[in-house]
C-alpha cells in the first residue's frame, strides 16, 4: 500500500489518517491479565487525543518537552502521541537509570511534564523533584501502590483519560499545524563518554527514512512486532512506533520482562529486531538445552544443522540448489529448523535485524541458515538510524551492507561519514557539539573505523578514538579484537589494551551460562562467579578460544602483531551500574582502564598475578567491594611465515 | 419361637464367624504393620490352600506339605515386599490399595496356572456332618474343631506379638514407624515377616475353609466376606477382628434364617456390608479401631 | 515437532479458555472424529463392530463415569458394575410398563435412576474415607446384584430371570444391525465425553478435584464438601447407568443380573487406573487397552502354542497379566496411559529441546 | 476485589473473651483475651506449642472453646461448618503448603472463586450461557490477583512443580480470590529464604494497603513480623503474655524470657 507521505508529513496527521483507514485494527496490543488487550487505531487516537487535552490542561505547550519513562507500555506510547498532536516533544529516558542520570536529562530538556510506568520511575522523580523546578507535573500508568500518594503533582493517566475538561484549542487544528521540519522527538544518546547529548530528529528525518525501509521491507498491516527495546533507544522508535505508524501493523507489548520470551512465542512476530547479544544468548542457551538431549536426538540435530549449513544460506538467498538438497532441507525444516523457530517464537519473522555491535559470522549465518532472513545494518541516532543495511541476495556476515539508499558514505583517514535525509537537526542546546559532528556540506561524522569493500559493502572496525597504534607503529584496534574474542560464546567482555605499549594483553569476563553449563559437563565444582572465573581449568578453555583469535589475526597482515600475548579473567562481571557499561552495554573503555589500572600495569610490568579490591554496586543498590588475586597467563603468538609452512 | 433352634443357629453363626474372624486376621496383620488394606488376602488364602492340598495330592505327608507351603508363602511375602510395596512406600494408602487389586489377580490367576481350576477334597480327617447335641440344639462338630483351630492360631499370634522380639517390632510399628526404626528392626524386614505371618493365617484359613467347602476358585471370595468384618471389628484390632468375624457370622445367620424368608433368601451376600455401612455410619474407625484425627 | 505455537496468540478469555486452545490440538480431534463417523464405518467389519468396537465404547463410558467420581473427585467406587446393572434394569423397566417410551428417554431414566441410588450409596462418603468408602460401594455392589436377582418384578417375572431388551428404533430406523448400533453407541459416548470434559474445566471440576487434592483446604475456600462429592456420585453413576443400559440393550441384548458382577466392576476400576485417573481420555485407553489385551493374549498364544493352548489358561494368564499392569502402572506411572500421552505430547511440543 | 482505601482502625472486628480451649484434659488455650481490629496487621507470635495454631483455628472458627464466646462483627458467633467461614469474610493460608497439586496455579486461584460462583451444571456441562461467562468473568478476576502477585510467568504451570517461594505465594493468592475482610495466614514464611520472605512482606502489606484487608498471622520467630505488623500479640503455654506495639512487645520481659526460654 502507498501512501501520500507529503501530505501525511507527521505523525498526528498519519496518526489522524490510520484511526480512518485503519478503523477497528490493532495499532497496539498488551498482554495484561492473561491476555492479549487490543487497542484498535481508532481507539489509539480517541484516547491520545483525550491525554492530549489533559496534557494541555496541564500546561503543555507547543515546543515543550515532555519526559517518557519506563518499560514499553501502550499508555507511554499514546503519551508520546498526544505529546505530539500538541506539538510538544516527548523525550525518552532509560528506564533503568539511576535517579541522578534522569534528573540530568530532565534538568537538560526543561522537561515540564514526566509520564511514567509506575511507582518505581514515581519515586525516582520525587526524590529529585526538588532539583527539577520546571517539572510541573508527574503521571503513572500502572496505579499498583500508587493509591496513598498525596504529593500534589502526581496523577493517574486513566483519571485524565476518564474526566477530561474542554480545553479552548481545536485539537484537529493543533494536528494541522504540525509541520514536517518540527521536532517529532528528542532522544539521548547514552554516549560512550561525557554526558549523553539530545538527538533532535524532524518529523521529515523520521518519516523519510522509514518509508523507504518500510518499501524495502514491504511492511504491511498484517506484520507483527513485539516492542521490547527500550523506548529511550532510537531503534525502539523507528522499528516499532515510526513503521507501524506509517504500514499500519501492531506493537505488541509483553506482559512483563519475565515473560517476554513465553509472550515473543505466543505473538510469533514477523518483524524481529535484536542486538547481537541478544542473538547470540538465544544460540548459547538453544545449544545448552540441547547438550541434555537424547543421543539419538543430538545426531539428528547435528546432522540437520550440518545440512542447513551447507544449503539453507543458498536456499534463503535463492540461488541454484541441487533437488535432493532441497528435499533434505525440507525434511530438516520439519524435523529441526521449524520447531527451533516455533520455540524461539520465530516461525513466523519475515526480517531480522541486528545492529549496534559486530556479530560472529558463526551465529549469524546460523539464523540465516534456519531460514531466517537476518540482515545487518548499520546505523546511528544521529542518522534516525539507517546508514547502511543488507539487502536481500546480497548479505555478508562480514559486513554492514551497502549504503541505504538515499544515503551517501565517504571515508576520510578511515573515518566513517554519510548525509543524508534522515540526518538530524543537531543536538538539544549544544551548538558546538553538533557543529563539530556535521560540517558544512552536511556530511556527517559517525566516529567510527571502516572501509569500503570491493562489492560496496560498508566494513566498521572500530570506534575512530579507540584506534591506536603500537610501539612497533602497527594499527591497533580494539574493539575488533573484542568482537573476535567475543564470538567464541565463552566469552561475554573482553577489554584489550595495545595503544602505545609493546604488544596487546586483554581483560576477560566470561559468559557465566555458557561456562558454568561447561564446567557441569566436565563437572568442575565451583561455588560462584568469582570462584569459577579464578579456575586454571576456566583460564585454560579460555586460552585456547583465545589462540584460535591468535591464529585467526596472524593471517591479516595489517593486524597480526594484535594478537594476545598476556590475558586474565576478571573477578566481576563488568556492570552498566558500576558505569564500566554504557545502558547500551558497550564497554566505557577510558573508565575501566583507569580503574583497572593496576592490573593493566600488571600486564606490562611482567607480573603474573595481582591483588585487586574493587567496588561493586547490588541489584538492591546497595554498595560494596570485592577482592581477588588475579592470574595472569602468557599466550604464545604466531608469525606469519609458520603459517605459510 | 423354638429357643433351642435359636440357639443353634446362634451357635453355628457364631462358629463361622471364627472362620471369618481367621480370615479378616490376616488383612489386621497386614494394616496394623504397613496401613495397607490387602485386598490380595483372598487370593493368598486360596493360594495357600491350593498348594497345600496338591502337595497333599502328591503324597506328601501333612506336617511336610505345611511345611513346604509355609516356604513358599514366605517366598510369595518376600516377592510381594520387593516388587510391590518398595517402589510404593509412602505412596497414598489408596495407591496401595488397588496396588493389592492387582495384586489379587496376579496370585488368582498364579495359583490356578501353577496348580489348577478343578475342585479338591481336602480331608483333615474331621467328620463334617457329626455334630454335638445339646439340648435340642446340634453343633456341627467341624465347626468347633475349626473354632478351635481359629482360636489356638489367634492365642499363638498373640503369644507372638507379646514376647517375641520381631512380635514386639512389629506392635510399635503399628504405633509409628520411627519407633519400629529405633527398636533395631528395619521396616523392610518386619514387613516380609508380617506378610510371612499373614501367609501362615492364609493357610491355616484356607486349610479350613478347603475342608469345609472344598479347595477351589470361590474360597478366595471368603475376602470378601472378611471386609465387613474389618469394619465392624477395626483394622488395627486383633481383639476386634474376633468379635466382628463373630458378630457377622451369626448376625448374618440370624438374619438369614429370621429375615432372608420374606426376602426371597440369600442374603448373606449383602448382609454384613449393610450392618458394616450402619458401623461405619456410627463409628468410622470401628468397633475397636484407633480414631484417626486429622492435623489442620 | 507437529506444533508451530508461534503466532496463536489470545486475545479473549474465550478462545484462551477453548477446549483445545492449540490449532494442531483441534486438527487432530477432527481428523479423529472423521475417522470415527467415517472411516471406520467404511472399512470396519461386522465382527469388530459388533464385539470390540461396540462393546469399547459402552465400556469406555462406564470407565467416563468411573473417572468422574475416583479420578476428579477422589472417591474409590467398587460399585461401578452396580450402577451400571440399575441403568440397564430401569430403562428396561420403564419400557416394558410404558411400552410407547422411546428407548432414548428410557436411557435417560436409566441414568437418572442410577445417580439416585448412586447418590444413596453416595452418602457415607460423607464421614468416612478412601478404602472405607469401597467397602460402602462394595456394599452398593452386593445389595443391588441381590435384588435384581431375588426381586421377579425387576426382570418382569421372566421365568429365566433375564430381561431381554425390546428392539429399538430411532426416527423410524430400526437399530438392528452392527453398524446402526455402533453409530448410536458412538454418538452418545462423545456427546458424554464432551459434556464430562467441560465440567471438568468448570467451577464444578475445579470442586471435584479441590476436594480430591485437598479436602482440608477445599473446606476453608469454602467447598461444601457433602454437596460435591454427592453431585460427583451422581454425574457419575448417571454414565454408568447409561453405559449399563446401553450394555444391556445394544451389546448383550438380554441380560442377566450376573452380567454386572464385582468382576465387571474390578474390570472398570482397572481401565481407568491404566488408562488414566482424572481425564476423559483416560477412559477411552483404558478401556481400548482391556478389550484387545485379552485378545492380543489369544492370539499371541495360539500363535506360540500352535492352538493347544486351553483357553482355560488363556484366562489365567489374563488375570495375571492384568494384575501385573496394575502394579506395573501404579508404581511406574500413577496416572496411566493419559499421562504418557500428555507427556508425549509435550515432548512433541518442545521438540527437539529435551525441556 | 474491594477497594476499601482508609480503613478505620479502631473499629472492633473480632472480639474473643476469655476463651479456654482444651483437647481431652490438655490446655491448649487458657483465659486468652484478644479484639481484632477492623484494617490492621495483628501478629500472634511465641515459642512451639504456645497454642498459635489453636488461637487461629479459634478465630477461623474451626475450634469452639469451652468456655468463653467469640464476637465476630458485633454478634455472638455460634459453631459453624468449615465451609460457611469463608462465606463469613475469612479466608486462610495452611502452614504446610495445602495447594490442590493436580491443578495449575491459575486453576488454584480460579477454585478460590468457586464460593462466588453459581452452580448451574447444565449450563457448567454444556459450557455455555452462564457457565462460560461466569468463568470468563471470574478468570479476569483471578488475572488480577496474578497481576498483583506478579505471578504471571507460572499462570498456567502445575503448582506441583514450582518452587516452596511461589507455592506459598500462589496459596496466598488462592486466599485472596475470596476477597475475605480477614485473612488468616498461618507461618506465611515459614522455611522460606531471606528474598522470599521480604516478597511475602511486601504482599502482604501491599494487601493490607490495597484493600483494606485485615490480617491475622501467626509466626513463630520474632523477627520480620515486627517490621510489618500494627499489633503484636504474644502467646506462651496458652497464656497471652504481651499486647502491644512491635516496640512495647519487644521491650516485654515477660516475651524475652518466653523466648529465651523456648530457645
Amino acid at each position: 500500500m502507498t501512501r501520500d507521505f507529503v501530505a501525511l508529513d507527521t505523525f498526528p496527521k498519519i496518526l489522524r489518517d490510520n484511526a480512518a483507514i485503519f478503523k477497528g485494527r490493532p495499532s497496539i496490543r498488551e498482554k495484561e491479565y492473561g491476555i492479549w488487550q487490543i487497542t484498535t487505531w481508532n481507539n489509539f487516537f480517541d484516547k491520545a487525543l483525550l491525554l492530549a487535552e489533559g496534557f494541555y490542561n496541564s500546561g503543555l505547550r507547543r515546543g515543550d518537552k515532555i519526559a517518557i519513562i519506563g518499560d514499553n507500555r501502550p499508555n507511554l506510547y499514546l503519551a508520546i502521541a498526544s505529546a505530539q498532536i500538541l506539538g510538544a516533544i516527548p523525550v525518552p529516558c532509560y528506564q533503568d537509570s539511576v535517579a541522578d542520570e534522569i534528573q540530568y536529562i530532565l534538568e537538560h530538556a526543561e522537561a515540564k511534564l514526566a509520564v511514567v510506568e509506575n511507582q518505581e520511575q514515581v519515586d525516582k522523580l520525587l526524590e529529585i523533584k526538588e532539583k527539577l523546578p520546571l517539572l510541573k507535573n508527574i503521571f503513572y500508568s500502572d496505579p499498583r501502590g500508587l493509591e496513598k500518594y498525596n504529593e500534589k503533582i502526581v496523577f493517574s493517566l486513566e483519571t485524565i483519560l476518564k474526566n477530561s475538561k474542554e480545553i479552548d484549542v481545536d485539537l484537529d487544528q493543533e494536528i494541522n499545524k504540525t509541520s514536517k521540519d518540527d521536532i517529532s522527538i528528542m532522544l539521548y544518546t547514552s554516549g560512550t563518554t561525557g554526558r549523553p547529548k539530545g538527538v533532535l530528529l524532524s518529523y521529515n528525518n523520521i518519516i523519510s527514512v522509514t518509508s523507504v525501509a518500510c518499501e524495502i521491507e514491504k511492511t504491511n498491516p498484517d506484520d507483527e512486532v513485539v516492542a521490547y527495546l527500550p523506548m529511550a533507544w532510537v531503534g525502539d522508535n523507528i522499528f516499532c512506533v515510526a513503521q507501524s505508524y506509517i504500514s499500519g501493523f501492531c506493537i505488541n507489548c509483553p506482559e512483563s520482562r519475565d515473560t517476554l520470551t513465553l509472550d515473543m512465542r505466543e505473538i510469533g512476530p514477523t518483524y524481529y529486531f535484536a542486538p547481537p547479544r541478544v542473538w547470540e544468548g538465544m544460540l548459547t542457551q538453544l545449544m545448552v538445552r540441547m547438550q541434555d538431549a537424547s543421543k539419538v536426538k543430538l545426531w539428528v540435530f547435528n546432522f540437520f544443522m550440518k545440512t542447513a549449513k551447507k544449503w539453507g544460506n543458498l536456499i534463503l538467498d535463492k540461488e541454484k540448489v541441487p533437488f535432493a538438497a532441497r528435499m533434505l532441507y525440507g525434511l530438516g525444516y520439519f524435523l529441526i529448523y521449524g520447531p527451533l523457530k516455533n520455540n524461539l517464537g520465530l516461525t513466523r519473522v519475515r526480517m531480522a535485524y541486528t545492529a549496534g555491535e559486530a556479530m560472529g559470522p558463526d551465529t549469524f549465518l546460523f539464523y540465516r541458515s534456519l531460514g531466517i532472513n537476518l540482515k545487518v545494518l548499520y546505523g546511528q541516532t544521529e542518522a534516525t538510524v539507517f546508514v547502511s543495511l543488507h539487502r536481500d541476495g546480497d548479505v555478508d556476515p562480514n559486513t554492514v551492507g551497502p549504503a541505504f539508499p538515499g544515503v551517501d558514505i565517504k571515508i576520510t583517514d578511515g573515518e566513517v561519514f554519510y548525509k543524508g535525509p534522515g540526518v538530524f537537526k543537531g543536538y538539544y542546546k549544544n551548538e558546538e557539539a553538533t557543529k563539530e559532528t556535521i560540517d558544512k556540506e552536511g556530511w556527517v561524522k559517525t566516529g567510527d573505523a571502516g572501509v569500503i569493500d570491493s562489492n560496496g559493502h560498508l566494513k566498521i572496525i572500530d570506534r575512530a578514538k579507540d584506534v591506536g597504534k603500537l610501539n612497533s607503529g602497527n594499527m591497533f584496534a580494539p574493539k575488533y579484537i573484542e568482537n573476535k574474542l567475543k564470538f567464541c560464546g565463552i566469552i561475554k567482555e573482553a577489554v584489550a589494551f595495545g595503544d602505545n605499549k609493546d604488544f596487546v594483553t586483554c581483560f576477560i569476563n566470561i559468559d557465566l551460562e555458557a561456562v558454568a553449563s561447561w564446567a557441569e559437563r566436565n563437572n568442575v565444582a565451583y561455588s560462584g562467579y568469582i570462584d569459577l572465573a579464578g579456575q586454571s581449568t576456566v583460564y585454560n578453555l579460555i586460552a585456547s578460544e583465545i589462540d584460535k583469535v591468535n591464529r585467526d589475526l596472524s593471517q591479516d597482515t595489517e593486524l597480526n602483531d594484535s594478537q594476545i600475548k598476556r590475558f586474565l579473567i576478571l573477578h566481576k562481571e563488568l556492570d552498566a551500574d558500576d558505569g564500566e557499561l554504557t545502558r547500551t552495554n558497550k564497554v566505557r573503555r577510558g573508565l575501566i582502564s583507569e580503574r583497572y589500572g593496576m592490573l593493566v600495569d600488571a600486564f606490562y610490568n611482567k607480573e603474573n598475578h595481582c591483588f585487586i579490591e574493587t567496588e561493586v554496586t547490588f541489584e538492591d543498590g546497595r554498595k560494596g567491594s570485592i577482592s581477588a588475586d588475579l592470574k595472569i597467563q602468557d599466550m604464545n603468538v604466531y608469525d606469519l611465515k609458520d603459517q605459510v609452512a | 419361637m423354638d429357643w433351642w433352634f435359636f440357639l443353634e443357629v446362634f451357635i453355628g453363626g457364631l462358629l463361622s464367624g471364627v472362620m471369618y474372624s481367621l480370615v479378616a486376621l490376616g488383612f489386621v496383620l497386614i494394616f496394623k504393620a504397613s496401613g495397607v488394606f490387602n485386598f490380595a488376602q483372598g487370593a493368598m488364602v486360596l493360594f495357600a490352600a491350593l498348594t497345600f492340598v496338591r502337595l497333599l495330592e502328591m503324597g506328601i505327608p501333612m506336617l511336610a506339605a505345611v511345611g513346604v507351603t509355609m516356604i513358599i508363602m514366605v517366598i510369595l511375602a518376600i516377592a510381594i515386599e520387593r516388587i510391590v510395596l518398595r517402589p510404593l512406600v509412602n505412596q497414598d494408602l489408596i495407591i496401595l490399595f488397588m496396588a493389592t487389586i492387582g495384586l489379587n489377580y496376579f496370585i488368582e490367576g498364579m495359583a490356578q496356572l501353577v496348580w489348577d481350576s478343578k475342585v479338591h477334597v481336602l480331608d483333615l480327617g474331621i467328620d463334617e456332618y457329626d455334630a454335638f447335641e445339646i439340648g435340642e440344639a446340634f453343633i456341627n462338630k467341624f465347626d468347633v474343631y475349626a473354632a478351635l483351630i481359629a482360636g489356638g492360631l489367634v492365642l499363638v499370634l498373640s503369644l507372638f506379638f507379646r514376647y517375641t522380639v520381631i512380635g514386639r517390632a512389629l506392635r510399635a510399628v503399628a504405633d509409628d514407624h520411627q519407633a519400629a526404626l529405633s527398636v533395631g528392626i528395619p521396616l523392610r524386614t518386619i514387613w516380609i515377616y508380617v506378610w510371612s505371618t499373614a501367609g501362615l493365617v492364609a493357610l491355616v484359613a484356607g486349610a479350613v475353609w478347603g475342608s469345609k467347602l472344598g479347595v477351589q476358585f470361590a474360597i478366595s471370595s471368603v475376602a470378601l466376606k472378611a471386609i465387613p468384618v474389618l469394619i465392624i471389628g477395626g483394622f488395627t484390632s486383633v481383639p476386634g477382628a474376633i468379635l466382628g468375624g463373630l458378630i457377622v457370622g451369626c448376625g448374618e445367620k440370624l438374619a438369614e434364617v429370621y429375615l432372608g424368608g420374606f426376602v426371597g433368601g440369600a442374603i448373606e451376600n449383602w448382609f454384613p456390608y449393610m450392618l458394616a455401612l450402619l458401623v461405619l455410619m456410627i463409628r468410622p474407625e470401628g468397633i475397636f479401631g484407633e480414631k484417626i484425627i486429622e492435623r489442620v | 515437532m507437529f506444533y508451530r505455537e508461534a503466532g496463536q496468540f489470545k486475545t479473549s478469555y474465550k478462545k484462551d479458555q477453548s477446549i483445545l486452545p492449540i490449532f494442531q490440538d483441534r486438527i487432530a480431534m477432527v481428523a479423529m472424529l472423521i475417522f470415527c463417523f467415517i472411516v471406520i464405518p467404511l472399512f470396519a467389519n461386522d465382527y469388530w463392530l459388533a464385539s470390540i468396537l461396540v462393546p469399547f465404547l459402552a465400556l469406555s463410558l462406564a470407565a467416563l463415569g468411573l473417572n468422574v467420581l475416583t479420578g476428579y473427585a477422589g472417591q474409590i467406587s467398587l460399585g461401578t458394575a452396580a450402577f451400571m446393572a440399575v441403568g440397564a434394569f430401569a430403562a428396561f423397566n420403564l419400557q416394558v410398563r410404558v411400552p410407547e417410551i422411546p428407548f432414548l428417554i428410557a436411557f435417560l431414566w436409566g441414568g437418572f435412576c442410577a445417580a439416585g441410588v448412586g447418590i444413596l450409596f453416595g452418602l457415607p462418603s460423607l464421614r468416612i474415607k478412601g478404602f472405607y468408602l469401597a467397602v460402602a460401594t462394595l456394599a452398593a455392589q452386593f445389595f443391588i446384584e441381590w435384588l435384581f436377582t431375588h426381586f421377579d418384578w425387576f426382570t418382569n417375572y421372566s421365568t429365566s430371570g433375564v430381561i431381554t431388551a425390546p428392539p429399538m428404533t430411532l426416527l423410524g430406523m430400526a437399530i438392528d444391525n452392527p453398524l446402526s448400533k455402533y453409530f448410536l453407541v458412538l454418538s452418545i459416548v462423545v456427546i458424554c465425553a464432551f459434556f464430562v470434559r467441560n465440567l471438568a474445566r468448570s467451577e464444578i471440576g475445579r470442586a471435584w478435584m479441590a476436594v480430591r487434592d485437598m479436602d482440608i483446604a477445599a473446606e476453608a475456600i469454602g467447598i461444601n464438601l457433602m454437596k460435591t462429592k454427592l453431585l460427583a456420585f451422581g454425574v457419575s453413576s448417571f454414565l454408568c447407568g447409561l453405559a449399563g443400559a446401553l450394555w444391556a440393550y445394544v451389546v448383550l441384548g438380554t441380560v442377566e443380573p450376573q452380567a454386572f458382577d464385582i468382576a465387571r466392576s474390578f474390570e472398570i476400576l482397572f481401565m481407568i487406573v491404566i488408562g488414566g485417573l482424572g481425564s476423559v481420555s483416560g477412559a477411552f485407553l483404558g478401556a481400548g487397552f482391556m478389550i484387545l489385551l485379552p485378545i492380543l493374549l489369544n492370539n499371541v498364544g495360539s500363535l506360540i502354542t500352535g492352538g493347544t493352548i486351553s483357553t482355560e489358561t488363556i484366562a489365567h494368564i489374563e488375570y495375571m497379566v492384568f494384575g501385573a499392569f496394575i502394579i506395573f502402572f501404579l508404581i511406574v506411572e500413577p496416572n496411566g496411559l493419559a499421562r504418557l500421552w500428555q507427556t508425549g505430547k509435550e515432548k512433541l511440543r518442545l521438540w527437539p529441546f529435551p525441556y | 476485589m474491594n477497594d476499601q482505601k482508609f480503613v478505620d482502625r479502631s473499629e472492633v472486628m473480632m472480639n474473643i473473651k476469655d476463651i479456654n480451649l482444651s483437647f481431652g484434659g490438655l490446655k491448649a488455650l487458657s483465659g486468652v483475651s484478644l479484639k481484632i481490629n477492623k484494617g490492621e496487621v495483628l501478629a500472634i507470635i511465641g515459642p512451639n506449642g504456645a497454642g498459635k495454631s489453636s488461637m487461629l483455628n479459634v478465630i477461623s472458627g474451626i475450634y469452639v472453646p469451652q468456655e468463653g464466646e467469640v464476637e465476630w462483627k458485633g454478634k455472638l458467633r455460634k459453631k459453624i461448618a468449615p465451609h460457611d467461614i469463608a462465606r463469613m469474610g475469612i479466608a486462610r493460608t495452611f502452614q504446610n503448603i495445602a495447594l490442590f497439586k493436580g491443578m495449575s496455579a491459575l486453576e488454584n486461584i480460579l477454585t478460590g472463586r468457586n464460593i462466588l460462583m453459581k452452580r448451574n451444571i447444565i449450563m457448567e456441562m454444556l459450557y455455555m450461557g452462564l457457565g462460560r461467562s461466569q468463568e470468563e468473568k471470574h478468570r479476569k478476576k483471578a488475572e488480577e490477583i496474578i497481576d498483583f502477585l506478579e505471578i504471571q510467568s507460572i499462570r498456567k504451570m502445575p503448582v506441583s512443580r514450582l518452587p516452596y517461594g511461589l507455592q506459598k505465594r500462589v496459596e496466598l493468592g488462592r486466599a485472596l480470590a475470596l476477597e475475605p475482610e480477614l485473612l488468616l495466614l498461618d507461618e506465611p514464611m515459614a522455611g522460606m529464604n531471606v528474598e522470599e520472605k521480604e516478597d511475602m512482606c511486601r504482599f502482604i502489606l501491599d494487601v493490607n494497603e490495597q484493600f483494606g484487608t485485615t490480617i491475622v498471622l501467626i509466626e513463630h520467630d520474632m523477627g520480620v513480623v515486627m517490621d510489618i505488623s500494627d499489633r503484636v500479640v504474644v502467646l506462651d503455654y496458652g497464656i497471652k503474655i504481651a499486647d502491644g506495639t512491635p516496640d512495647e512487645v519487644r521491650s516485654e520481659q515477660k516475651v524475652i524470657d518466653a523466648y529465651l526460654g523456648a530457645g
